[in-house]
């Protein structure tokens, strides 16, 4: 089983040279401790930042400088700054090549559900709404199952949605998917985790072809 | 061409009851601090706020939903403050959430003369409620609409006398959009300067968008997550 | 008769103090020459540039600073610049005040045509298409008649059309008119012009009541 | 991160018969005059190219012109040059024109990825024929769609390795938003500067809109029209 810091490991992997890259709140945040080497990427934040560095040394914080989550952060050389609608002009535009995000829910076609649970008070989607449904490549970032026990990777989404059929691979504390038309298709398993394990916590359909290779970290 | 105001109180003179305002600002970053006091002392009520985020329970717009004069938040985050929570809740405090970028975008159509527009963002879910849907490309948008405001209130860096704006770092956000928006734009300044210190080809935001503008004071500008790394 | 100097010299009583103004190539360019005292205003050129000045001291143009018709001007204290996208979303956003521009023929119910003649080469309608259908207030400039001595004022244009119903106030060589539900309303006429020689020149339909004062310049 | 290409010929390489580029530029002013040339060079034709204006008889797109590479202009204004109009008017060449605004908006749209619009510019001419009309507060408005390009030429002032943008003056004009809607967008500077040399709060354009830039070179920034008052 994978920690927090370990799902974050793994998805750095996925990064390539050159991309722009879209990091949520909680695990994805984690992804650029992990930055593999010879990789140069640079991480947006959609309140408008680009180049976006490591968080300041303490008396260093600028109130005008922070992220999408409100810390205060700094920049990087070749960053840039911009206003809310080209920040989304570039999201909606494809412009940014990866998103990573957490989710509640992920249905076997792609569905994600991250923003609302009825019932509870709800924050709101922020740019999550705006980044799911553009996005070309979006890798969900969370635990295989919920505080019950639960599974989160499902044949449909139970909470209201926020985007449809947009999660391309999800990478859990149990495993690596990819969503295709037929289902979950499972990659990787993570260390000590067994092919059995994922499937006991998958409820939506789950492709399990060949042998599963243990995740490499 | 002068468009400079004493203070707050006289900028936004004409501000009353069930007006739409726009409020700039990401979290507490380049928020009006000074127009949103002012709009505590004037007592307005029965206000529709569109921005990004209703401040926490002592600062930014939660002062206004302290005294209640908030009749409805359109935004794409709130909650940070327990007041807010209440009101929701309560069913005192009505509140539209949309999409960040679809609310960026709708301010800037605002500004912009362009009345709708089609987006991706929300298609399949409850925002998409009510709201025409077309594919482009094999893939399905919906139409959003333009937002206007009476009043928008907008905090800058700089500014001059024509109105024209410089903003600092990631302070800028929904200001310039929401400036764009206004019927009668407010926009406080840290620093008021002469037309000839700010240079033509780098103002964020020309004046032309600007009714009224003034120098702000006691900047507090709070954090809202201080996040800081060890010196190891 | 008015030369045109003396059309852009009425024009320019109408700028009101802090008035954002955009002027067409031709006569509108010259009401900056007019500024009546007192009067502070702000000319916008469409091709991303605000404050714009006079034309430089020769030896003192700069390539890079143009205005719409590519002439080289100066920028004044107080000016800036940005975008074509910026451009027209002042203009199409209602922040221009005043857009003063020529044509080759007007109707009375404010439909104009300044931009294409069948048959002949034909540049294009520029920014204009996006000035009429959005700008509040339109001041036509042109003379009253054209070269063959028929009238621009007409019932119905006759020419491909730049926008419909957006004309608001016309001044000619021989008069100022605005633009009613009823027709061509005369407001003045100019000096040496008689009521009868504005109702020959006008194919429109022309409402005249009472006394016609001629135009003080 | 770096964007950084030998010259212009690398920097358009891939360009192809039949393909839509657009091209940064106001008449003459802020063209890519060393892309351009290196297009004519390449001589890839069938060309459709999203520019407001075509250049004059021996510069600028007329360059391309006068070697018959351009199949179909779309442009706001066009006709300075007598081997254009000699091109339109025997149908050798094909010219869509719409309006600036139009123009200008489609192109950001493309970038940002907004497949359509409303408009009120061109309601009730022949822009308007074969397009829906709605009305918005009582006022009519056309729906027009996004553009986009296979490659977008554009010429910035300053330019980093990271593809970061500053533009000088009225040379901005459609570069920024021709930036953002080309699916391979091409850059020259005049000056290509160390990142630390541009200030990230005054970037024009953020390189992520950009896939490539060059230093060019031998910048003859002709002047369209001499205009000049005289001193006394």
């Amino acid at each position: 089983m994978l920690d927090r810091n370990g799902i974050a490991q793994r998805i750095a992997q996925e990064l390539q040279n050159g991309w722009y890259v879209n990091l949520g709140i909680g695990i994805p945040t984690l992804v650029a401790n992990y930055i593999p080497e010879g990789i140069s990427v640079e991480f947006q934040s959609e309140n408008g930042l680009l180049g976006m560095g490591p968080f300041p040394y303490e008396g260093e914080e600028d109130a005008d400088l922070i992220n999408a989550g409100k810390q205060t952060v700094t920049m990087l050389p070749g960053g840039s700054i911009f206003d809310s609608s080209l920040s989304f002009a570039m999201i909606r535009g494809q412009h940014v090549q990866l998103t990573v995000l957490g989710a509640m829910e992920v249905a076997d076609n792609g569905d994600i559900a991250n923003w609302k649970i009825p019932g509870k008070m709800v924050k709101g989607m922020g740019g999550a709404m705006d980044l799911v449904a553009s996005a070309d490549n979006i890798i969900v970032a969370m635990s295989h199952t919920n505080r019950k026990g639960e599974s989160k990777l499902l044949r449909q989404c139970t909470l209201p949605l926020t985007g449809v059929g947009c999660v391309k691979k999800i990478v859990t504390n149990m495993a690596v998917l990819d969503v295709t038309d037929q289902g979950f298709k499972l990659l990787e398993r993570a260390p000590g985790v067994s092919v059995e394990d994922i499937k006991n916590a998958t409820e939506g359909r789950l492709i399990v072809e060949g042998d599963i290779p243990e995740m490499r970290l | 061409m002068n468009k400079v105001v004493a203070n707050a109180r006289e900028a936004i003179a004409g501000i009353e009851d069930n007006m739409t305002l726009m409020v700039g600002g990401f979290g507490l970053c380049g928020i009006p601090e000074n127009a949103i006091s002012a709009l505590v002392e004037l007592g307005a009520s029965g206000l529709t706020c569109i921005s990004n985020n209703a401040g926490v329970d002592d600062f930014g717009l939660g002062l206004l939903l302290q005294k209640k004069q908030i009749k409805k938040m359109i935004s794409s985050y709130v909650g940070e403050n327990a007041e807010f929570e209440r009101q929701m809740l309560s069913g005192e405090l009505e509140v539209d959430l949309i999409p960040q970028g679809s609310l960026a975008e709708r301010c800037r159509a605002g500004g912009a003369g362009v009345p709708a527009f089609f987006t991706p963002a929300g298609y399949g879910t409850e925002v998409a409620e009510g709201k025409e849907v077309r594919y482009f490309n094999g893939k399905p948008h919906i139409l959003e609409n333009a937002l206007h405001a009476d009043f928008a209130l907008v905090k800058a860096w700089k500014g001059d006398r024509f109105g024209n704006l410089v903003f600092k770092g990631t302070a800028r956000n929904f200001n310039p959009v929401m400036a764009m928006a206004g019927k009668i734009t407010v926009v406080e300044v840290e620093e008021l300067v002469e037309p000839e210190a700010l240079d033509p080809n780098h103002i964020h935001l020309p004046g032309v968008f600007v009714q009224r503008i003034f120098q702000g004071s006691n900047y507090e500008k709070r954090i809202e997550q201080r996040t800081v790394r060890s010196r190891d």
